[in-house]
């Protein structure tokens, strides 16, 4: 298993590779001058050449990189522009909010989903079943943004539940991380529901009622953990839906975190935040995916053995 | 007389799992194999599953390129042709597949898997002959010409199997390989499936490669039998000659006689079949055989006879002379 | 020890089993033969009372298990039998165990649900069960992902697995089936042996006439639903009586057979959804007269132990063509 | 590094009923609405009335008024138009692209096959929105980077779907048959491969439609979509959201428009799903 897992974050570091190669070109792949980007427009001819040496852009493209990953290793992601402030500090002060935010919502897709979709599974065709469903479709399909300012409008202005905007309070988390989960919720919900349903068709399953073993010790114990392999397999593909979903929940509930400190950065065009804050982004997903692999390994034997060969 | 096929040291090692600069493992299929086969005869390969029975017939009909050996058909070398030189050979030989589910597209009525051979082959056929042309390949196994225009699935597996054998019928050729043709079909629809192909034998003048794992079955179908074992024949046998090497006199007391008064429960074989990707440097059989000896864990034996009956076992009794 | 009688079993308007008879004795093996979609398969889930798993439930007739009657138990008590006095070995030892599971376990646990063991004391036993089964190396094979064994092992762990309650009664559902030649008949020496050994009842299904021949004491042949013809397995093979019965047998090529004489049987075993009347085999049957068309034959003994279901089977002996 | 795609037509629910077939009659009628929008619409889209400014809904204004008093219905029929066209656009490319990549490194294998799918398995780690907003960091805002970004998103997908359907195809016996008759490479690809290939692929296509929907209108909500003057679903939710307490019809009606297509979509997808499927069993039993 250790092995399993050094070799799965061995494979891990061409794809970091890339990921930091298209982040760094993408101050490159932007029309005009990197100077004119790395800038605000109007300041004088020193300044620019100050920059542009700090930036190695007299150099080439291979060199630039190498000293760009050199100041990253450093965590040293730049300055941003227009706070004028070290990218990394502005990351530092972000994550945990996004970490927080991220985490809820993955807990409840997946609590909740696999409760939905163990339930739905067990009535399969029946009523039960037909609403957990449908629901799950609505889950998946209602716009995220939609849904949070719904929520606003609903539980935050009607009721006063929670508060409106902002990350003061605690409680300030719930209304986004149920928005962000909700789509994933539907995910699991429909993956454990199909998963415990094909599980249940087969042969060694008719031998664990030939066995005399209780239909709910079957339907609790050896089905579920069948479909809790799929159900990772998703979740760790779809870290990207938490992930970008966040982003988009955060802006909406104006909410600190990586999201909305990327989206703002676009709006102002503050190259290196966009640069920082999509790194982060991007190597969250990839973590995500690393942990739910491993995960499955670990429940899996027979998956530890397929990527062998 | 000229064998319709002969094959020389044929063998096939297939690339391992696709790794980032090509294969890394190898598998060996099948190795060394020697044979004849003439006009009008049927000859038989047995053996367990992973014996190479089915790759030696993807071999032969090209579907695999071998990597060593040597091919003839009809004294033509055919083991690099191109596939365009194949192409026109190809009329002259042909294989009908085990599994009669997929071996239909499911797409296709059957007139249109009838004439896709022709249509291939670049044969231009008016619309009344293509329809005279299925309407004789029907009659010819057997089937309702009003099948014509249903599609794969609502036939029977006997029916399919029916379709899959007119299809190769379709360009004339002189060779067929059957690959396990009844090996998914009930007793009673096999049964009718064999004498169909005995028939059509005699009426076209074909000459099979009949592979299977049943031995009854193909003793009662064949003029001799090939037994593979890991890629490797073991022995050729005529119909009805008793067996010589361990193996298969193995497989022969392990097939369940249809007879309740000869009844064999002594099977002195153990384990199973070892795998392809390490096959043992002596005789393959040699970690499962009851007569082992030093010499066979440690040389393989060559295949050895005259042309009717030859054995590849160091311990074989010598044939005598069989006439 | 298990006698069915007049089995019928439905799915929502369909019944692919009607009139099932047969019944097995302590230390007897019973074949239960017959092709694709005649209801063996059917007939274990039933026995095994999981026929609601697939959707279906027993309408008519009884089966009886050391006199208790089966079709009426309540699920709580069936699951105490299940496992414990009657068994199951399924057809295909690559999907009949849990592969996320390692082998040992999967045999204890119808030790410690059946005969209240702990798991240390399951574990021994299942080890015993494992050597006993001749599985080499059994105590490291109990720590084993079954897809880390052969066919051949699996298949052995799956007859150990329903070994494990210590039943009387054993149902082997094709048991060789996916297995090769020389497997195959080590796995039916050993469950003759285990038969023997322990004194069990053996309901062997499958299709293969051979297998039958070799291994059983007693047979029933299906077709279509039915037992059509039930007798000691020389009488079977000897003196057949059924029409299909005695076609079946012409369909097995046997050493020394000329070109030419294998029958095979016309058309094809009919659909459950469309059945014919009167009895199932006319429409193939070489012998068929008008009244097979109108009636549904009943079983009659043409000799001790030797029931057939054929309108003709009075008339009709062994010499008929 | 993704283990593997997690087969959208694993995905079946219950028995779909009656579901598909409204969802597809609701789907007509929205195809048809966002066509016709220029004769049906009551007002013109960019019509301001800055005197009826935030108007709730009411008989001259079935959906209200915006903050410039534009028709709230007439923009959101005007919407269905950038919204779906957009959406089509991307995953027609992203699609037909997919599937020709797909299916050729599924029928070539080796290591050309695994070297492409390397690389195209690397847009996993940019999850569509961030994809989309790189692009629109490069390229600023507008429906092209949204064209562009939902082809790259969901171009994995497809690749992966076509190639494992004809890896998969490719094991079949009727494609050695056909090889046995000395069929070219030509003929086993586009006679026998892809036409088996292809239905599932565009029932996923037509599922993914959905998805690009939500991804379009997200872009708009973020202002980086289709520009104003031009309506978008999106965008219209976008300038909304900060009347949200005083004029909530402004974000209702095309978020309900968007949440709408999207289940639409869904429905009508899963009832061709369970009718492939159900031929697709009947062929094999």
């Amino acid at each position: 298993m250790a092995k399993y897992a050094i070799r799965r974050l061995l494979a891990l570091l061409p794809v970091f590779l890339v990921v930091t190669v298209i982040v760094f070109l993408l101050i490159h792949l932007v029309p005009g001058d990197p100077i004119d980007n790395l800038m605000r427009s109007g300041s004088d001819p020193a300044q620019r050449d100050a920059l542009s040496r700090a930036y190695g852009l007299d150099r080439s493209l291979v060199e630039q990189y190498l000293a760009w990953m050199g100041h990253l290793v450093r965590g040293d992601l730049g300055t941003a522009i227009v706070q004028r402030r070290p990218v990394a500090e502005l990351i530092g002060e972000n994550i945990g909010y996004s970490l927080a935010l991220g985490g809820l919502a993955l807990a409840f897709s997946a609590i909740v989903g696999i409760v939905a979709g163990v339930t739905a599974a067990s009535f399969q065709d029946r009523v039960a079943d037909r609403a957990l469903m449908s629901l799950a479709l609505v889950g998946s399909t209602v716009p995220s943004f939609w849904l949070g300012l719904l929520m606003i409008l609903f539980f935050a202005v009607q009721l006063g539940w929670v508060p409106v905007s902002g990350a003061r309070h605690w409680t300030s988390v719930i209304l986004p991380a149920t928005t962000v989960g909700l789509a994933g919720m539907a995910l699991v919900a429909r993956v454990t529901r199909i998963a415990m349903i094909e599980t249940a068709r087969q042969d060694f399953v008719t031998l664990l009622h030939a066995k005399g073993v209780s239909r709910f010790t079957i339907q609790t114990r050896h089905l579920l953990r069948h479909a809790l392999v799929p159900v990772l397999t998703l979740l760790s593909l779809r870290i990207g839906l938490i992930v970008g979903g966040s982003v988009t929940v955060e802006y909406v509930f104006a909410r600190p975190g990586l999201g909305s400190l990327l989206i703002r950065a676009i709006g102002q065009r503050d190259y290196p935040v966009i640069q920082g804050s999509l790194l982060m982004l991007a190597i969250a997903v990839m973590l995500g995916t690393l942990v739910g692999d491993l995960l499955q390994a670990a429940m899996d034997p027979r998956q530890r053995e397929d990527d062998r060969s | 007389m000229t064998p319709i096929l002969s094959v020389e040291n044929l063998g096939h090692t297939f690339p391992g799992p696709a790794g980032w600069f090509g294969a890394r493992k190898r598998f060996r299929a099948v190795g060394e194999v020697d044979f004849e086969l003439h006009p009008g005869e049927i000859l038989g390969v047995v053996g367990e599953s992973g014996c190479g029975k089915s790759t030696l017939a993807r071999l032969i009909m090209r579907l695999y390129e071998p990597t060593d050996g040597t091919i003839r058909f009809e004294g033509t070398d055919i083991t690099h042709l191109s596939r365009r030189a194949l192409q026109p050979l190809r009329r002259r030989f042909q294989m009908v597949f085990q599994d009669p589910y997929s071996s239909i597209d499911p797409r296709q009525t059957i007139a249109e898997a009838l004439t896709e051979p022709f249509e291939v082959q670049g044969v231009g056929l008016s619309a009344a002959a293509r329809r005279a042309e299925i309407e004789r390949l029907l009659a010819l196994v057997a089937l309702d010409p009003a099948m014509a225009g249903s599609h794969p699935h609502h036939l029977s597996g006997g029916q399919k199997q029916r379709v899959g054998i007119a299809r190769a019928l379709a360009l004339g050729p002189r060779l067929i390989a059957f690959d396990e043709p009844t090996a998914s079909l009930d007793v009673s629809v096999q049964a009718q499936v064999v004498e169909l192909l005995l028939r059509l034998r005699r009426e076209l003048d074909l000459t099979y490669l009949f592979i299977s794992h049943d031995l009854a079955l193909v003793d009662y179908l064949c003029d001799r039998v090939m037994v593979m074992y890991l890629g490797r024949v073991v022995e050729i046998l005529p119909r009805g000659a008793p067996p010589r090497h361990p193996y298969t006199q193995a497989l022969l007391a392990a097939a369940f006689a249809p007879d309740p008064k000869v009844r064999r429960h002594i099977v002195r074989i153990t384990g199973e079949i070892p795998s392809g990707y390490d096959v043992p440097t002596g005789c393959a059989f040699a970690a499962r055989c009851p007569l082992v000896e030093d010499t066979c864990r440690a040389i393989r034996p060559a295949l050895v006879g005259d042309g009717h009956h030859a054995v590849a076992c160091h311990l074989a009794p010598p044939i005598a002379s069989e006439s | 020890m298990l006698t069915v009688d007049d089995l019928e079993i439905g799915f929502s308007t369909l019944h692919p089993l009607a009139g099932v008879d047969f019944s097995v004795a302590r230390g007897e093996i019973l074949g239960l033969v017959g092709e694709s979609g005649s209801g063996k398969s059917m007939t274990a889930m039933s026995v095994m009372g999981l026929l609601p798993l697939i959707g279906g439930r027993v309408t008519r007739g009884s089966i009886r298990f050391e006199g208790e009657e089966l079709t009426t138990l309540d699920e709580a008590r069936y699951r105490r039998l299940r496992g414990g006095r009657i068994a199951l070995i399924t057809q295909n030892p690559m999907t009949s165990l849990d592969p996320m599971v390692r082998v040992g376990p999967q045999i204890d646990q119808g030790a410690r649900l059946h005969l209240g063991l702990d798991a240390r004391a399951a574990r021994i036993r299942t080890v015993e069960l494992m050597a006993r089964m001749r599985i080499p190396d059994a105590a490291r094979v109990y720590d084993l992902h079954p897809h880390q064994l052969s066919g051949g092992l699996r298949q052995r762990i799956v007859i150990a697995m329903a070994l494990a309650g210590d039943p009387e009664l054993l149902i082997a559902d094709e048991p060789t089936t996916a297995l090769d030649v020389i497997v195959q008949a080590q796995i039916v020496q050993l469950l003759v042996e285990l038969v023997r050994e322990r004194d069990l009842a053996l309901m062997l299904i499958t299709h293969d006439m051979g297998l039958v021949a070799q291994a059983c004491d007693r047979v029933a042949v299906m077709y279509s639903g039915r037992i059509v013809e039930s007798g000691p397995v020389a009488a079977i093979f000897e003196d057949p009586r059924h029409p299909y019965t005695r076609a079946l047998i012409g369909c097995i090529p046997r050493p020394g057979m000329a070109e030419g004489t294998l029958a095979g049987i016309p058309g094809t075993v009919p659909s459950i959804a469309d059945l014919p009347s009167g009895c199932r085999f006319h429409p193939r049957c070489p012998m068929a007269v008008a009244a097979c068309r109108d009636r549904v034959p009943q079983t009659v003994a043409v000799a001790a132990d030797h029931g057939v279901a054929c309108l003709l089977a009075g008339a009709a002996s062994g010499d008929a063509p | 590094m993704i283990a593997r795609l997690v087969d959208r037509l694993m995905w079946r629910g219950p028995r779909p009923g009656i579901a598909p077939i409204v969802a597809g009659a609701a789907l007509l009628c929205l195809v048809a609405a966002a066509f016709l929008s220029p004769w049906i619409a009551p007002w013109p889209y960019d019509q301001q009335m800055l005197a009826e400014a935030d108007r709730a809904p009411s008989l001259a204004h079935w959906f209200g008024t915006d903050e410039f008093g534009r028709d709230v219905l007439s923009r959101v029929l005007f919407g269905a138009r950038t919204s779906l066209s957009v959406a089509l656009v991307s995953i027609s490319v992203s699609c037909s692209l997919g599937m020709a990549i797909g299916a050729i490194c599924g029928y070539v294998g080796g290591p050309v096959d695994r070297w492409v799918m390397a690389a195209i398995d690397m847009t996993w780690c940019f999850p569509e929105i961030l994809l989309a907003l790189l692009l629109v960091a490069i390229l600023g805002p507008g429906s092209t980077s949204t064209v562009l970004a939902i082809a790259i998103a969901y171009l994995a997908q497809f690749t992966r779907l076509t190639r494992s359907q004809i890896r998969a195809l490719k094991r079949e016996t009727f494609v050695e048959a056909s090889l046995c008759f000395g069929a070219g490479p030509a003929h086993i690809l586009l006679r026998r491969l892809l036409p088996n290939a292809v239905a599932p692929v565009v029932v996923v296509a037509m599922l993914t439609t959905g998805d690009a929907i939500l991804l379009e209108a997200t872009l708009g909500f973020f202002g980086m979509g289709a520009q104003p003057p031009t309506p978008s679903w999106g965008g219209m939710m976008s300038s909304g959201s900060e009347l949200l307490f005083e004029a909530p019809w402004v974000i209702l009606w095309p978020g309900a428009a968007i949440a709408a297509s999207v289940i639409a979509i869904n429905l009508f997808g899963d009832g061709v799903l369970v009718a492939l499927d159900v031929k697709k069993r009947r062929r094999t039993h």
